[in-house]
């Protein structure tokens, strides 16, 4: 596939990805406007405040949200043209400062999971391709099981063995690299169990094909095999499966940065949650939607300099 | 949002393959347990799962009680048996959620032409830019937590990945040659759609339903494990879960059994939905 | 998530009248810790909350419990309490009162200045009244505390002078909060963004930095000499710093704890208390909360809880000594009082509250609610006599909501069907609001008995505009409301005693709360840790004078 | 000879010895609990020069022979052999490693259909390389120049590009190609080539053959598997036939092919269309019949019975043809059930679009078949398409008889479309999977308003041989030439005038593909079928056609009277195609040199 069309569709991905950002904007800022629920109680100190009546109108003209609706819209995807996801109603600062600071924990980790949880994926799929039936049956159980694991679940366990019984790891994040190993271990375990289904069974049908026949017929080592052939066709659909799995690890980041007590959007978004601080969460769904939107365009590219059959068509739908 | 590219794979006939006979039967088994726990819960039950005995709270698993007592005293493993109904209540409507606005948005991607199709598939890549938890969390904040907020979320947020299933399952039957067969012996459009192309192309529904409910079930567990899903005392397993994690220090068993019966149910909706995926995947 | 005391204590007033305060369980264990070894100089402190991280740590912002945990580090007020509740010298050296009670000339010292340099002065105490009474500074606990302050006028550099509309005797207490401790006018002059993010004050730590989601850098204020009279030792603290964490899911702090990855954790849960205390590895603080006790109340405004002869029942009927020895592991003893028993002036009847169910079904039938369905629940004209007990998961810990089901399983016995509604926080303030409950937990923090008048007062059943109200048993009655009130100025402390026991008598005879226990306030830190203390006004931990062992 | 193989064949006094010794070989499969047994004690012996032929209907078991040479035949098979050496390296009871050095070095593999024996996502330089690597170790840069040399050596166009390409970017014939090279990259003293040819053009066939002689002129032996009778006769010196995994006949191809003496031979040869004439049967009662028994015999259609005897067509008696004496004049003379005038489709649009059809003009007359032939691509798949119905051409018409059909729109054409009947080349795929034969066929005679009673059912399966109990089984369940049959069958549900066939056969084994064939000349006496029947195979087409259309990238390039057209082909490109077309010729062993 020639350059040309890769950076075409790159950039045609990109549109795709501005148009679904609006959307997600749109779609949000709707949703909650025509919800009940005054904000300017939840900036008040949020629901139980005693404030007044005039604190509230300030709050109201203060944050424009006695304007209507189609204004305050148009308002916001103006902010948002510069880059401004508006203030919190908590916190009052800025939401996009406040992200900033926070989705770097956020991305580290859901990354490491990645790389973590395609190493457990690569190393199974070898392994179980070359062991026998048993080996296969369990391995296919490992796979399963990882793939039912809840996050939390696994974290308590985690925490209940390596850090309270055997005390080898921190049960919190801490600034030492030992503090990310259960947390990333924690979202990379499932994670790894769908890929290693995924991959073993890519790897057997490769490894029937014919051209693994002819490969044989060549002299080539199973090992060979496994590495030169079978791997890069069993990666190709993990690959397109990455985009998805970056979405789930961020889902997965808020459960486990809760448990862990790690800093990072996860948390962010679920405190706003509990405090209905609507800007925040809007801001982070904007963000992760973004970083989903980049994570697919990204893998649709490899997927397909990886592989030059355009047969496979990567994006949505 | 469950593993889209492996139900994929299980509809498309380039299935995993039919798990081991042994898997299948104690999936089955398991299911049937799961039945019996939902219709008639007082049979597996040998305590009231709401009887308080404070003065036996905490005690650990033992002939008397397999999975211990929780902090009121009441039977751990008959409150599991319990939370069954609850627990599956909303993996299964989650799933029937997501599965029921898959279907529309993949049939109007495959069946209404070019431009439904376009639109749709943008309407997709939007739903699928809110990951999982995020769409859940978001609906909460909109309209507040609890167990149908949660189902809700989960099953909005599994749609898009049926509606790319259906679709493409319709975009292949309506090439296939079986289809131009029926044209060219001079049967009209609608006949075609209804005897040949809806048949073939929504068989693997149940596959996916089946594998769908297992994923819909951890994640909703997960919501009630943040306190925005079911809340204690409800009997649903993510709460119960929830609520011994606090105890975890000292009664692990009010963490740990809640947690088992959640991955046990998501293996064996797995396991039967290859098993299913198997059988299609051979007629075809 | 354990952000229950922080919420809870949003609306906590300002404190009226003086009452002495005994640090409970803090003696103890942490009288030993004190005493043993030497102070150790150095060392960063890791501090693990479980309260909600605050949106803003100037306490003088809204004013809330997790606000104060915190603020205590590097903020200081005017007075405080020693442990037996006297009020003694901190910022200001001595006070006087006009005899008709009026004016209050609080002395500064002269020597003290705010850690951005600014000096400690009577402008300054003036401009933070200022700043307290500014709605623009949405302050709720503080402004309230100072209520009847009219004005301060700064009489010379050291000298501040109080204006009061009307007599106000626990003017000395409302100062001795964190809610009101003085900021530099600088400080604040920087505007509400910057001044929420690192308040200045002249505590003995100074906030050097804020990770949301994680943690608060504390670094030492090497200039710091102005503790309050009852400190431990002069100059600045032994610590080098403060490493003030947020880990919110309980099980995680603890293991912390255990790990040594953390000293200090707060809202340690019963069951770890109790494991700690077994092992003897970790070092308890209990300081139960001043102010009200965790109890659940009646709401008499409305039927069936408008029949005293149903509410009596109720009461007759539940039975939860059990479940508080099984679900906190004895570390609650059970109350029977409205005040927190660190309240001198607390009644307590426990005559009141035996169970005795064959009594509750006689009211019962008495009221009038005979009928019964196959259930057992009772009905009366075809109503069923259905409780709606909404509990805010955010502001329970889960022994607490454990403990309601056991009431509802109890309650069931007599006929009465308690419908346990777990909501998150705004839908539990709007069940409140719009009056759809029978039952309701809302613990209170505040010192001194006036909190009655809060909690009792018909007053106090007038909403704010956000539908909150205190008075949540609903309680009206004018002669309640004439003791609260009298009570309020009374300065005889005999006097004001009797009109508060009269008081609670009314409250108690009246079933109209069923009282649980203290507000749970439990510290666990390691051995390690030592010289530290809760302060005696609003049970807040503070670590100036406190060091780390190895 | 490179050193990889030197190394293993050991020094010989006595002349150069096979370089493939195999006796009493046999195979068998576990399945579960039970073993299949596939191939039975078979005796093989390849010299080097020489090309050897197994010959043999699908599940005769050559190929898993094939495979089991090189230790291939799979995890579940059990091999057994009382003698099995490869360049002289005796690997009865070899461990992979003695495999891993016979593979590739002393003896090389060649699959079919090259798109999946090519690994898609590496390039062919690295493919070819591979042996050079594993075996000679050598450093990448000398083996991508040898892979180089040996794309040139089996002729890749610009080897210099070709040689970064992946298989999935290149032709048919070019992956055959790189393939051969691969195997040939040690220069191997074996070379095993399994249905080399098939789903080949027969331009690119002809040369892939090519290459396969000049690789045994230069010494090596070649041991070629194949069910194309025509192919072997090309190559061949010598043949064995397998049926069900035992030699039925083996010998000098000329003495197999010219003089058969096993039924199952003879009905092999006899099954290759190529030559026999118009008309003429091509099915003979072979041995073992995959199929099941059909209508009961008669007499022979016409006295030309060779040896063996022929299985006589059914109901055709030559005394009642529905052709007249001279039926060409007599027929020209009525009017065209079916014709296309200058008829047009392309794909896409400006500069990339794709003329798929361009001006392309046919009639096709009652009771007579066109046949219309070309190589992959040439568009005559479009063309059935177009008459068909089922895309509307650019420009130009069809109209059926006499009357208007593709100007018609659907609704007014759907009441017509029973007077076409369509056959696939997949027959399983054009049946909906859920629907046993039954329904397939109540499903076809509804749609052509007749009334679709069970016995209507059994009529039509009797019509295509077919017993009536077959109408309550799943496609799934019946053999590739039953499934035919029942497609044929659907399309005669109708009782159509037309029959377009598109590849009608080309899936099946000779011997089945042979019944089809002469099911479709019956069907047409009976009925009197216009038959438009689109094939690659000349053999196929020259047997069955009454005239001929040659269509070459989208136009008819050639279109005339079939005996005409084979004997004076207008087009060059007709004379190549009819050029390489193998033809089944027995030649004396050793005359190729």
């Amino acid at each position: 596939m020639p350059r040309s069309r890769v950076l075409r569709r790159v950039a045609l991905r990109l549109a795709g990805a501005v148009f679904v950002l609006w959307a997600v904007a749109t779609l949000t800022f709707f949703a909650i406007h025509l919800v009940p629920g005054d904000p300017a109680q939840a900036i008040l100190g949020g629901p139980g405040s005693q404030a007044s009546q005039e604190a509230l109108d300030r709050v109201r003209a203060d944050y424009g949200l006695d304007q209507p609706l189609l204004v305050q819209y148009a308002a916001m995807l103006g902010r948002l043209l510069s880059g401004d996801l508006g203030d919190s109603y908590a916190l009052k600062t800025p939401v996009a400062g406040l992200i900033g600071g926070q989705i770097l924990g956020t991305l580290v980790l859901a990354l490491l999971a990645l790389v973590v949880a395609w190493v457990l994926a690569v190393a199974l799929a070898l392994w179980s391709t070359s062991a026998g039936r048993a080996g296969r049956a369990i391995a296919g159980g490992l796979e399963l099981t990882a793939a039912a694991l809840p996050h939390f679940w696994l974290a308590t366990v985690l925490i209940a063995v390596f850090s309270t019984a055997l005390g080898w790891l921190p049960p919190v994040s801490n600034d030492a690299a030992s503090g990310l190993v259960l947390p990333v271990v924690t979202l990379a375990v499932p994670l790894a169990g769908f890929l290693a289904q995924l991959m073993r069974e890519q790897m057997l049908q490769a490894l029937e094909e014919p051209f693994a026949v002819s490969a044989a017929a060549r002299g080539e080592t199973a090992a060979g095999l496994r590495f030169r052939h079978a791997l890069r066709h069993a990666a190709l659909p993990a690959i397109n499966l990455s985009g998805w799995a970056v979405g789930y690890l961020i889902s997965g980041a808020v459960v486990v940065e809760t448990v862990f007590a790690r800093p990072g959007l996860g948390r962010t978004l679920l405190r706003a949650t509990e405090l209905r601080d609507v800007p925040v969460v809007v801001g982070v769904v904007l963000v992760v939607a973004l970083v989903y939107v980049l994570m697919t365009i990204a893998t649709d590219v490899v997927s397909r300099l990886a592989d030059p059959r355009t047969t496979h068509s990567g994006g949505a739908t | 949002m469950s593993d889209l590219e492996l139900s994929n794979r299980a509809v498309s006939g380039r299935a995993l393959p039919r798990p081991p006979r042994v898997g299948t039967m104690l999936a089955l088994a398991f299911v049937a347990y799961l039945i019996v726990a939902t219709a008639w819960p007082a049979v597996l039950q040998p305590y009231d799962p709401d009887a308080i005995a404070p003065r036996d709270a905490f005690d650990p698993p033992s002939p008397a009680h397999w999975f211990g007592t929780d902090e009121s005293g009441r039977d751990v493993y008959s409150r599991v048996v319990e939370g069954t109904a609850a627990s599956l209540l909303i993996g299964v409507s989650a799933t029937a959620i997501g599965l029921a606005l898959g279907l529309l948005l993949g049939a109007l991607a495959g069946l209404g032409g070019r431009v439904l199709d376009f639109a749709v598939g943008r309407v997709n890549e939007v739903l699928f830019a809110f990951p999982g938890i995020l769409l859940a969390l978001l609906i909460i904040v909109l309209w507040g937590p609890g167990p149908v907020t949660a189902t809700i979320a989960v099953g909005l947020s599994t749609a898009p990945g049926y509606a790319r299933i259906i679709r493409g399952e319709l975009v292949r039957v309506r090439g296939s040659s079986y289809v131009e067969a029926a044209r060219v012996l001079g049967h009209g459009r609608g006949r075609v759609l209804l005897r040949h192309i809806l048949p073939n192309a929504l068989a693997p529904i149940t596959v996916l339903a089946t594998l769908g409910i297992g994923q819909a079930v951890v994640w909703a567990s997960a919501l009630s494990y943040l306190g925005l899903g079911a809340q204690p005392p409800a009997a649903e397993w993510g709460a119960m879960l929830a609520a011994g994690r606090t105890y975890i220090t000292t009664a692990w068993w009010l963490t740990v059994f809640p947690g088992l019966m959640i991955v046990l149910t998501t293996i064996t909706t797995t396991v039967l939905g290859r098993v299913l995926a198997a059988r299609d995947g051979a007629a075809r | 998530m354990s952000s229950r005391r922080s919420i809870r204590s949003l609306p906590a007033l300002a404190l009226v009248a003086s009452g002495a305060i005994l640090l409970a369980g803090c003696a103890p264990s942490d009288g030993d810790a004190a005493a043993t070894g030497e102070p150790v100089e150095g060392g960063t402190l890791v501090y693990a909350s479980g309260d909600a991280e605050p949106t803003c740590l100037d306490p003088h912002v809204g004013g809330n419990y997790p606000q104060a945990l915190i603020a205590g580090q590097f903020l200081e007020s005017l007075v405080s309490l020693d442990e037996d509740g006297e009020v003694i010298p901190w910022l200001a050296t001595q006070w006087t009162a006009s005899d008709d009670g009026l004016t209050w000339d609080f002395t500064l010292r002269d020597d003290v200045s705010f850690t951005d340099g600014t000096p400690l002065n009577a402008e300054a105490v003036k401009v933070n009244v200022e700043h307290l009474q500014n709605p623009d500074t949405q302050s709720s606990t503080g402004y309230l505390a100072l209520g009847k302050v009219a004005s301060v006028e700064a009489v010379s550099d050291t000298v501040a002078r109080f204006h009061l509309t009307v007599p106000d005797s626990a003017l000395l207490e409302s100062l001795s909060q964190p809610w009101t401790a003085i900021e530099s006018p600088a400080g604040i002059a920087r505007g509400m963004d910057e001044n929420c993010a690192a308040p200045i004050g002249t505590g003995p730590f100074v906030v050097d930095g804020w990770v949301p989601q994680d943690h608060v850098s504390l670094v030492r204020n090497d200039d710091y000499d102005s503790g309050p009279a009852d400190r431990a030792h002069e100059g600045a603290a032994y610590l080098d710093g403060i490493e003030w964490r947020f880990i919110p899911d309980s099980a995680s702090r603890y293991a912390a704890l255990q790990a040594g990855e953390v000293d200090v954790i707060d809202n340690a849960q019963p069951d770890t208390l109790d494991q700690a205390s077994k092992t003897g590895t970790l070092v308890e603080i209990d300081a139960p909360r001043p102010g009200a006790s965790n109890r659940i109340e009646l709401n008499s405004g409305q039927a069936p809880f408008d029949d005293v002869r149903v509410r009596e029942a109720f009461i007759r009927a539940v039975d939860v000594n059990d479940g508080i020895d099984a679900l906190f592991f004895g570390t609650a003893a059970r109350s029977f009082s409205v005040l927190s028993s660190v309240e001198p002036l607390a009644y307590s009847d426990d005559a009141l509250f035996g169970t005795d169910l064959d009594a509750a079904e006689a009211l019962l039938d008495e009221a009038g609610w005979t009928e019964r369905d196959a259930d057992g629940i009772r009905s009366k004209d075809g109503v069923p006599l259905t409780l709606r007990f909404p509990v805010s998961t955010n502001q329970s810990i889960p022994a607490e909501q454990s403990l309601f089901e056991q009431v509802q399983a109890t309650a069931k016995q007599a006929g009465f069907d308690v419908q346990l509604e777990p909501v998150d926080l705004s839908s539990w303030y709007g069940a409140l609001a719009a009056h759809e409950y029978e039952l309701v937990s809302a613990p209170y923090t505040k010192v001194g008995p006036d909190v009655l008048r809060i909690l009792y007062h018909s007053d106090s059943i007038t909403p704010a505009p956000s539908g909150y109200f205190a008075n949540l048993a609903q309680l009206d009655d004018p002669d309640l409301d004439a003791l609260l009130t009298a009570a309020a100025s009374e300065s005889d402390p005999d006097a004001r005693a009797s009109l508060y026991e009269q008081a609670q008598q009314i409250i108690l005879g009246g079933f109209y709360a069923l009282p649980l226990y203290d507000q749970q306030n439990h510290f666990l830190h390691s051995p390690k840790l030592q010289g530290a203390r809760a302060m005696p006004t609003v049970s807040t931990p503070t670590f100036a004078d406190a060091w780390l062992a190895d | 000879m490179s050193a990889g193989t030197a190394a293993l064949s050991p020094p010989r006094t006595d002349g150069p010895g096979p370089v493939l010794e195999v006796t009493g070989l046999s195979i068998s499969f576990s399945e579960g609990r039970r073993r299949r047994d596939v191939v039975h004690d078979i005796d093989l012996a390849v010299a080097p020069g020489r090309c050897v032929a197994v010959v043999g209907e699908s599940g005769s078991g050559k190929s898993v022979t094939a495979r089991a040479l090189l230790g291939l035949a799979g995890r579940t098979a059990r091999v057994h052999a009382e003698r099995l050496s490869v360049a002289g390296a005796d690997l009865r009871n070899a461990d992979e490693r003695a495999w891993r050095r016979v593979r590739g070095a002393s003896a090389g593999l060649v699959l079919q259909d090259a798109l999946v024996s090519l690994d898609p996502l590496r390039t062919i330089g690295r493919e070819i390389a591979d042996p050079l690597r594993i075996h000679l170790r050598m450093p990448p840069a000398e083996a991508r120049a040898r892979a180089l040399e040996l794309l040139e050596l089996v002729g890749m166009p610009h080897p210099a590009l070709a040689i970064d390409r992946r298989s999935g970017e290149l032709s048919g014939g070019m992956r055959q190609r790189a393939l051969i090279a691969a195997a040939l990259a040690l220069d191997p003293p074996l070379l095993i080539a399994d249905e080399p040819t098939t789903a080949l053009d027969v331009g690119v066939q002809a040369r892939v053959l090519g290459l396969l002689e000049e690789a045994r002129d230069r010494g090596t032996g070649v041991l070629l598997i194949s069910h194309d009778l025509a192919v072997v006769s090309r190559v061949a010196d010598h043949v064995v036939v397998l049926h069900d995994g035992r030699v039925v006949e083996q010998g000098p191809a000329a003495e197999i092919l010219g003089a058969p003496r096993h039924p199952i031979t003879r009905a092999l040869i006899a099954a290759v269309p190529t030559d026999v004439p118009r008309g003429e049967a091509l099915s003979r009662a072979a041995a073992a019949d995959p199929e099941p028994p059909v209508a009961p015999s008669a007499p022979s259609a016409d006295g030309t019975a060779a040896a063996g005897g022929r299985r006589p067509v059914e109901a055709a008696p030559a005394e009642a043809p529905p052709m007249s004496a001279d039926p060409r004049v007599a027929r020209d003379a009525e009017a065209p059930v079916l014709e296309g005038f200058g008829l047009a489709k392309s794909f896409g649009s400006g500069a990339t679009a794709v003329h798929a059809v361009a001006d392309a003009s046919f009639r096709l007359h009652r009771g007579r078949t066109l046949g219309l032939v070309g190589e992959s691509g040439s568009g005559k798949s479009t063309l059935a398409r177009l008459v068909l119905g089922l895309t509307p051409p650019d420009a130009g018409e069809v109209r059926l008889d006499g009357g208007a059909w593709s100007t018609l729109v659907e609704r007014d054409r759907r009441p017509l479309r029973p007077r076409i009947g369509a056959v696939y080349q997949d027959a399983l795929g054009s049946f909906d999977p859920r629907w046993s034969v039954r329904r397939i066929l109540r499903d076809a005679l509804g749609a052509a308003r007749m009334p679709a009673s069970d016995a209507a059912v059994a009529a039509l399966l009797e019509q295509v041989h077919l017993s009536p109990e077959l109408a309550a089984r799943h496609p799934l369940a019946l053999s590739g030439g039953q499934r035919q049959r029942v497609a044929i069958a659907r399309a005669l549900a109708g009782s159509p005038g037309i029959l377009v066939c598109d590849e009608p056969v080309s899936a099946l084994d000779a011997t089945v593909q042979a019944r089809v064939l002469d099911l479709f000349d019956e069907l047409q006496r009976k009925h009197g079928l216009a038959i438009l029947l689109i094939s690659h195979d000349l053999g196929v087409i020259r047997h069955m056609s009454d005239t001929i259309a040659v269509m070459r990238s989208g136009r008819i390039i050639e279109q005339g009277d079939a005996d005409r057209v084979f004997t004076s082909p207008q087009h060059e490109a007709t004379a190549a195609l009819i050029r390489d077309s193998p033809r089944l010729v027995p030649r004396a062993p050793g005359t190729n040199r």
